[in-house]
């Protein structure tokens, strides 16, 4: 006991062979991770310059506020001057895009913020609620295309609705919910106990505890992901192909009477591709660009919202 | 005060108790729209397939290896070669959506500052944020000439065609990087500090904690994230059925033309087969059998997360 | 939208159907609503099947068909009451095509035709079809192939034209429902060969060749005289609009069907189609014109 | 370092003197109830568990009026949850369940046609963790207000309640800006304000000055005395110089969910019954 | 309560006495470092900043070897700081700064040739909450091997690691279920054992029983002092009955992160040199 165990009085031997191998052995997998990383970010990187060189010189205004054509060359912004009718555009499909997701906004928002709400603070724990949570995982992953036949059958077919905006919007809805309700969950969660019970404390009831103190804590969270499945639901394309979306609208559709017929971006993109001149390419990927450009902002709109509240500042 | 008789009684007039029990109704059949979806979905795929399988014997269909349904004189529903084409999507997009997102996920818990962090995160989610139809497109006019122009210059790399479910996978494998990544952060990231510094505590260096402590620790996570992706794969739609063709066949070759079950879906919902036909009723016993596979696998996942919860608070 | 505001007609118009014949249609629309803004069209692709389900159920005003009504069909109409009035728009020519650096292979008969595409073809490589051409060496290669997918109309008319019956093919062609896939396959593989839509040949030219047809008659490629003139056969079709007569009620509706059978000639050459003959078009004006007289 | 170092100062308390006699050791089994002036809150019998496992055992005590009453013992001796007992907020613990009997003045709180929500109006509470609403100063103070329906003249309430918690001054200019922006000892006193607004009954504090540091906790602690002028007060803490210096009564709970000892607070700290009491004040354990 | 009732246990202490002579206060500014027989660990003049925050100012203490050296000082003073700076646990902080010196049997530990892996193979660390990773017993304790290639035997070791820990018998027949059932007590003797079985000389621990109950307590506490024959322990405690009754030295840090006052724990209790210390100690705050 009188002598140290393992010292030497010489001093201490710091640098460990042994140490530095499994050092260069970290680097190494290091620049693993580091290279794994950028394959995500070059492949995006890739992926939008492929499409705005595609797109390079067909995208104009006109692009934007005229209706579509059948004739390749009235996109060309060259022939603008000498057309027996208009430029062709997307204008329709982007507003039909638009009124789809604002309508899916609305039920989203409320059957999914309501979903969230019962599950997290009213359901009991007990086989209901458990079971309504894994279906909930479950219709997650179901694929979107299984969503447009069940929209076709449902609300085309048997409800009446006609391949209409009021079908689509609904069918996405469907589509995205379970998405919608699992981050609102989450939100509901992160908001601290203490909040509900200092509300609980002060004589609140429970529904005055969550209109009050739980919702406003939890709706940046909630919006955040609610955004982020909209913009998931504005590009899908199967579920409205299968719905019956359009494929060639020259008037936007109106919002005022979603049960008229609609066209989308997608669709309307889908649809350039399978024409037979190949200049139709450059009309569809100036298409994805402007498709990209609502998705990139609503993606934008989600983050600034997400670091404007996030409570670690 | 305490003389006078106090009153704690449920008294009629107070709203908030009766809003109270509104409120629970109304959040709870929000919660019920999920289990009514799942009904409707099963319904809708069952009532159609009833009517496939009553001229199709389900033996034949699981069994066959040939998948020609509309073919007039001889038609043949063996599923086999669209299970087959999925499989091959599936397999070949976790190829590189697992250890790319992995080891970007270890990148960004582990290394990456909460700066690089809060910027590729997002960015790498962008990529799950694209429609799939521009997916289709970029595998078409960017990795498909990639691979066509390394075919026969790389040894043992044959010429690929212009339909290959090798492009579609890639494509594929790179949507579904960021359910990989960011799930499989929020798991490792949720790894308490304390195991890290238990970790290096003990003497280890970050290589070693990232790979034997948060790595095992945030396992079933992981493991989650993989199958979500996977079924993701399983489901997607217009990036297969633009890139890998339209043929199904049972080939080990992924360089050759396949046909998935989903964009067999899409061929038959955009078509011009009549409603009633055995063609069109072949829809729903695909989706059936598609709403079956991506079911299992979240079953599985659910397993796999109950089963090997973290423990650690 | 700056023009046409003069017109006072106004109203919906809902149209389904064939994805084939969509964009002459489309065309038509596009022109019509230049002169008459207040009238929203809409034009869908469900596909000539599933548009004959909506029109018969009176949820659409025209549907495009690239064959004639099924007689399934036709008793849903009459079930549902729903009236209808067939109009010969467009011809379609289908043309086979090859790789631009095939220069073994210029002219196919329909036998040779169907033996390549029959179910449980033998024909494999370019040389098992040369046994009949004595003084030709075709290459030993497998042939890739290429049409449009068993969910078309285009696919119904090729097999039965060539191989007998509806959905008589080989198993292992790789059938697409974008006619543009055809083309890219086609051009990506210097021993494929595939069928589609003619148009679709014109605007892909430099591309893709053709393969001329002999039908007995020597050979005939699909070109606008050949198939107006009908002698490039078997391969070219006509297609139809179906008009829903309870419609013809409406003066926005009437008036653009008489535009469509005004216009289409000139729209059908525009989006890779050939016009009907004139006389053709004419007696499609009588009948819609009585049809009109009927109704109103 | 004993309890004779810092004795309670009980000379602020007005009725400290008179209820000296009614002390009563649970030890003994004697249920001294009806010797005490105003009992506000009785337990009888109390039993609380959490699935299986018993965190509370037979629980007998009568807790007075306008005093302050003390709870304290070692860490998962129960404490809190009796102490959440009082007003239900056990309800909100989904496998919490109670036995036995909780009076507030002489109703069970527990029976049948009491409403939860209406007994924490007369209840109030203030927690371990200050957890201000991410609101306003004055929005967080006017909240029990106005879920409790008392909108009349509310800026005059809030002030009042700011008064009292003696926050008002510090904060006098800045009412609009966030309750989260104040230091933890002012956002303590900013829930006791929240909780004394709707003007309840009985407050019951939860360790409320655990997460302060030593000034913030001796200005709370001189509000407790304080606020025992006027309402009923309850508090938990660890710190037993704490419950020296500001209660008139306390309660020793041990290990086990069992109440030990409860009297006046000086006698359990200069002459307790129990051997065991005596062990966790002098620090033997704990 | 006070430091007399519990005396520090000093008689299993071997070297104990021979210790007494060396104390030093650091409060008159003399080091003496020179005195001290083994010093392990040393700090001159060190400041860590968080940021620009400072929370260590100028701290000088010598550690004697296979001695308990207690840290207590009131939350936030810094006593964990100066623990991660010991084996550089604080190089994880990214904010973390650190100035002055520290030596490890005389060598900077924060010299530029200095791995801090290889320092921490030297100096083990228990922590304030248990956090035994999610793997079985047997693999807890053998991790810090693993990864330190000291790879042979690793069954014997982890044997004696756990005996040592005094763990062994209660888990004997479940080394290969997971570290996370055990309780809070035995899972921290888990990660005692974990940090003593790739043989260190240095034990840090912070706060190592803070999260435990009363029983698992004074279980850590024998075992702190049994290490001691062995390792030399510097140990953080809030509980001053703690730093009495196991350490040998005892250093008062307090807010600011000044170390007032580093001496014999007998000394620091009975008879402290600085003011402030007393107050501390006898509970006038914190
Ligand atoms: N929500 C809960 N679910 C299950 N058990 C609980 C819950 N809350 C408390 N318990 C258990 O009940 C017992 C008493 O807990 P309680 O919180 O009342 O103790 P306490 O005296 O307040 O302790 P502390 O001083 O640590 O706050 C403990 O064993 C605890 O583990
Ligand atoms: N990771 C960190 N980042 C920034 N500041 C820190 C960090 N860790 C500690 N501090 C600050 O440094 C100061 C000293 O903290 P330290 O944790 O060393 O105190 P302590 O004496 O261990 O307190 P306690 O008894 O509460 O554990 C405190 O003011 C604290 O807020
Ligand atoms: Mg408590
Ligand atoms: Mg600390
Ligand atoms: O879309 P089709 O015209 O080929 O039916």
């Amino acid at each position: 006991m009188s002598t140290p165990p393992t010292t030497d009085d010489s001093g201490f031997e710091f640098d460990e062979s042994a140490v530095r191998r499994k050092r260069r052995l970290g680097k190494l997998f290091l620049g693993l991770c580091g290279t794994a990383t950028l394959v995500g970010i070059v492949a995006l990187v890739a992926l939008l310059v492929d499409v705005v060189v595609e797109a390079w010189g067909w995208l104009t205004w006109e692009f934007l506020t005229y209706p579509p054509s059948q004739i390749v060359e009235h996109y060309d912004p060259s022939n603008y001057g000498d057309l027996p009718t208009g430029p062709g555009g997307l204008y329709p499909a982007i507003v039909g895009s638009i009124y789809l997701i604002v309508l899916t906004a609305i039920f989203t928002l409320f059957l999914g913020v309501g979903a969230a709400i019962y599950l997290e603070e009213y359901a009991p724990d007990n086989r209901l609620t458990r079971f309504i949570e894994a279906n909930i995982t479950n219709l997650a992953g179901v694929p979107s295309i299984v969503y447009g036949l069940l929209g076709l059958a449902v609300f085309v077919r048997a409800l009446q609705t006609g391949a209409s905006l009021i079908a689509g919007a609904l069918t996405l809805t469907l589509l995205i919910l379970p998405i919608v309700i699992v981050q609102s969950q989450e939100s509901l969660r992160a908001v601290p106990d203490s909040m509900r019970q200092a509300s609980y404390g002060t004589g609140a009831t429970k529904w005055q505890t969550i209109r009050n103190v739980v919702l406003p804590e939890a709706v940046p969270g909630i919006m955040t992901g609610i955004i982020l499945s909209l913009s998931r639901a504005i590009g899908e394309t199967a579920p409205i192909l299968m719905v019956g979306a359009a494929t060639t609208m020259f008037t936007p559709p109106e919002l005022t009477d979603p049960t008229g017929p609609f066209s989308a971006m997608p669709m309307q993109i889908f649809e350039w591709a399978k024409l037979p001149d190949g200049d139709f390419q450059h009309v569809a990927a100036a298409g994805i660009v402007v498709l990209l450009t609502v998705l990139l902002l609503m993606n934008a709109v989600a983050i600034y919202i997400r670091n404007a509240y996030d409570p670690r500042g | 005060m305490s003389s006078e008789p106090i009153d704690l009684s449920r008294s009629g007039n107070d709203v908030g108790t009766i809003g109270d029990r509104v409120a629970r109704y109304v959040f709870f059949a929000c919660a019920f729209v999920t289990v009514a979806t799942t009904v409707a979905i099963i319904a809708v795929l069952v009532e159609g397939a009833i009517d496939f399988f009553s001229a199709v014997s389900i033996v034949e269909y699981l069994t066959g290896t040939n998948w020609s349904p509309r073919a007039a004189d001889d038609p043949s529903f063996g599923v086999l070669p669209l299970v087959w084409g999925t499989l091959m999507i599936t397999v070949g997009a976790a190829l590189i959506a697992v250890p790319v997102g992995t080891l970007t996920a270890i990148y960004l818990s582990e290394y990456a500052s909460p700066r690089v962090r809060s910027v590729v995160k997002p960015v790498l989610e962008i990529l799950a944020g694209i429609p799939t139809i521009v997916y289709g497109f970029f595998a078409i006019s960017f990795i498909t000439p990639i691979l066509q122009g390394l075919g026969g210059r790389v040894p043992l790399l044959p010429e690929p065609g212009t339909f290959n479910a090798a492009a579609a996978a890639i494509v594929v494998g790179i949507m579904i990087i960021p359910m990989v990544s960011s799930i499989s952060e929020d798991a490792m990231s949720s790894v308490p500090d304390s195991l890290r510094n238990a970790a290096y505590g003990l003497g280890a260096t970050k290589f070693e904690v990232s790979t034997q402590v948060v790595l095992p620790a945030s396992l079933s996570g992981i493991v989650a994230a993989y199958i979500l992706a996977v079924s993701r794969a399983i489901g997607e739609t217009m990036a297969v059925a633009l890139a890998a063709g339209a043929l199904p066949q049972l080939t080990r070759n992924p360089f050759e033309e396949i046909q998935t079950m989903t964009a067999y879906m899409v061929e038959i919902g955009t078509g011009d087969a009549s409603v009633g036909s055995i063609g069109y009723q072949s829809l729903f016993a695909i989706g059936l059998t598609l709403f079956v596979m991506t079911f299992l696998m979240n079953i599985f996942s659910m397993w796999v997360r109950s089963r090997y919860r973290e423990e650690y608070q | 939208i700056t023009r046409g505001e003069s017109s006072h007609l106004e109203g919906e118009i809902v149209i389904d159907g064939s994805n084939t014949l969509l964009p002459n249609s489309a065309l038509v629309a596009e022109l019509f609503m230049w002169e008459n803004n207040q009238v929203n069209i809409s034009v869908s692709g469900a596909g000539t099947g599933a548009g004959f389900q909506q029109f018969c159920r009176d949820e659409t005003d025209l549907q495009n068909a690239s064959r004639e009504i099924n007689d399934a069909e036709a008793d849903q109409c009459a079930d549902n009451g729903v009236e209808w009035l067939e109009l010969e728009v467009v011809l379609d020519g289908l043309a086979v095509m090859k790789h631009p650096d095939n220069d073994w292979c210029d002219c196919l008969t329909v036998e040779e035709l169907s033996r390549m595409w029959e179910r449980g073809s033998d024909v494999e490589t370019w040389a098992d079809l040369d046994d009949e051409r004595p003084d030709e060496e075709w290459p030993d290669e497998e042939i890739a192939f290429y049409g449009r997918d068993a969910a078309s109309g285009t696919y119904d008319y090729f097999t039965e034209q060539i191989n007998g019956a509806v959905g008589n093919i080989r198993d292992d062609f790789s059938g697409s429902p974008d006619t543009n896939n055809i083309i890219r396959g086609v051009r990506g593989n210097r021993h494929a060969v595939g069928f589609g839509g003619a148009g679709y040949y014109y605007e892909n030219e430099d591309d893709v060749d053709l393969v001329a047809i002999d039908n007995g008659n020597g050979c005939v490629e699909p070109e606008r005289e050949t198939i107006e003139a009908e002698t490039y056969q078997p391969l070219s079709r006509p297609m139809y609009l179906y008009v829903r007569m309870g419609a013809l009620a409406r003066e926005e509706f009437r008036a653009f069907v008489r535009f469509y059978l005004e216009n289409t000639q000139e729209t059908a050459r525009d989006v890779g189609f050939y016009a009907v003959p004139d006389e053709t078009i004419d007696s499609q004006r009588e009948k819609l014109e009585d049809a009109i007289a009927g109704v109103t | 370092m004993t309890a004779n170092g810092e004795a309670p100062r009980t000379v602020s308390k007005s009725a400290a003197d008179d209820q000296q006699s009614t002390a009563t050791s649970v030890d003994d089994g004697s249920l001294g109830s009806s010797r005490v002036a105003d009992p506000v809150i009785e337990s009888r019998d109390l039993d609380v568990y959490y699935g299986d496992d018993q965190a509370l055992d037979g629980i007998d005590m009568t807790i007075p009026e306008r005093q302050v009453t003390a709870l304290i013992g070692p860490s998962g001796c129960g404490k809190s949850t009796f102490l959440r007992s009082i007003n239900r907020m056990n309800d909100l613990i989904d496998i919490a369940r109670v036995d036995g009997e909780l009076s507030f003045h002489g109703k069970n709180v527990y029976d049948e046609d009491v409403d939860p929500v209406a007994l924490r109006r007369k209840i109030g509470m203030v927690f371990q963790k200050p957890n201000p609403f991410p609101k306003s100063i004055f929005d967080n103070v006017a909240y029990g207000l106005r879920v409790q329906d008392q909108d009349e003249n509310v800026e005059q309430q809030v002030r009042t309640a700011l008064e009292r918690a003696a926050l008002l001054e510090e904060v006098e200019d800045q009412l609009d800006s966030s309750g989260l922006d104040l230091s933890g000892g002012q956002q303590q006193r900013l829930c006791i304000a929240r909780a004394i607004a709707p003007d309840p009954e009985v407050i019951l504090m939860d360790e409320p000055a655990s997460a302060l540091d030593p000034v913030a906790t001796s200005k709370i602690e001189d509000l407790v005395e304080e606020l025992a002028e006027e309402y009923t007060v309850v508090i938990v803490t660890h710190n037993m110089q704490q419950a020296a210096r500001i209660s008139d009564k306390t309660a020793v709970f041990l290990t086990g969910g069992h109440l030990v000892e409860f009297d006046d607070t000086d006698k359990i700290f200069e002459n307790p019954e129990s051997d065991r009491v005596e062990d966790y004040i002098t620090g033997k354990f704990g």
